[in-house]
């Protein structure tokens, strides 16, 4: 399935655009997603920490993503 | 009562204190974020503040909401600043009323703590020498 | 730097938020006393403040000067107003400014605590049927 | 010797008025102080508590007044 993805601060700056799409095979956790995005842009290792946020709620690594799922890679916050 | 704004424009301390002010309150306390001059002894020229807009101010609306269920205050007031921000300009504003102060300052220090941790909103400090993500890396 | 008042006219938090700014304060704690209308159940009227002005004075710099040596802070500014108040009103500001916003937070409590144990205000309640000086008796 | 003494809140209520001139035989203490109040004005002893201000400094019980002190009865704050 493909999935839009958000991101935001750094991760917009490692990845170069707001908003990407990937190919992933179902059925695709998180914990999925977040070694795809490793793979593909090895400068999230170096990263404090990343989460995912689906349907603007943070999930954990073992959330299954659905097809229509809003997507978002949220790095280290710093707001305040 | 629970107000959340995220904004472009400049945040009105006198607005939030407006807000909360309720006949019945006794202690107000208000916690004003401003933009500081230096970090770890760099200078900064000014940040620019981002957010995941709609998901910042639902995580917000949680952070008041928690606030309101574990403290016994009236009401709460969060406001967050996004974009260019120079030295002195106020990024964030948390007030809190409550009948008796101790719930205020606990639960206004709540909120910035909490808010600090989970509301998806980054700033980007400037510096004369580079620019970079504040606590994206170790 | 340290600004106490104590005045007959009304207190403004944005002059004591311009006191305590600073370009290298980052958290800024603000604690706004109010008159409420109700004191255990009881519908209040109006407060009546009376101080020992000299003396009062004095106790509210040695208290702004504790908390600056106890705190790593920037400004601590104490207004109190004092004479007649109605509901709503407000008898007493108190402002910190800190380079990190835990001990503006420590210091601002910590000067409206011990302002309420030492300082030689007293306030009268006055309600539809009597008055009262507050905490007189026991 | 004479002393002039400063009453404020209840304690300006109890006396009657703000600036009451008492005369005490030397040497004396706070606490004589305090025990003669409340002889010639009993409701004192009601009162959670009070303390006694020399010179614009509270002062203990110990203190011994001088003829030049300005001493204030300081009945329970209840300021801001």
């Amino acid at each position: 399935m493909n999935i839009d993805i958000l991101a935001f601060g750094i991760a917009k700056d490692l990845i170069g655009k707001r908003l990407t799409q990937m190919t992933l095979e179902q059925p695709v956790t998180i914990a999925d997603l977040k070694k795809e995005l490793i793979g593909l842009f090895p400068d999230f290792q170096k990263l404090s920490s990343f989460s995912i946020a689906v349907n603007e709620e943070y999930q954990n690594d073992d959330y299954f993503l659905q097809p229509n799922d809003e997507v978002a890679i949220i790095p280290p916050v710093s707001g305040g | 009562m629970i107000q959340i704004l995220l904004t472009e424009d400049q945040l009105s301390p006198s607005q939030c204190e407006s807000f909360i002010a309720d006949d019945a309150a006794g202690g107000h306390v208000i916690f004003i974020g401003t933009v500081r001059n230096n970090t770890s002894k760099k200078t900064v020229l000014y940040l620019d503040f981002e957010a995941y807009g709609s998901m910042a101010e639902k995580e917000m609306k949680k952070i008041a909401e928690q606030a309101a269920s574990k403290f016994n205050v009236f009401h709460i007031v969060i406001h967050h600043r996004i974009g260019k921000l120079k030295i002195g300009e106020i990024p964030v504003i948390i007030g809190v009323s409550s009948a008796h102060r101790k719930a205020a300052f606990e639960a206004c220090e709540y909120c910035i703590d909490t808010l600090k941790e989970s509301v998806p909103i980054w700033k980007k400090e400037f510096f004369e020498d580079g620019e970079v993500w504040v606590a994206a890396h170790p």
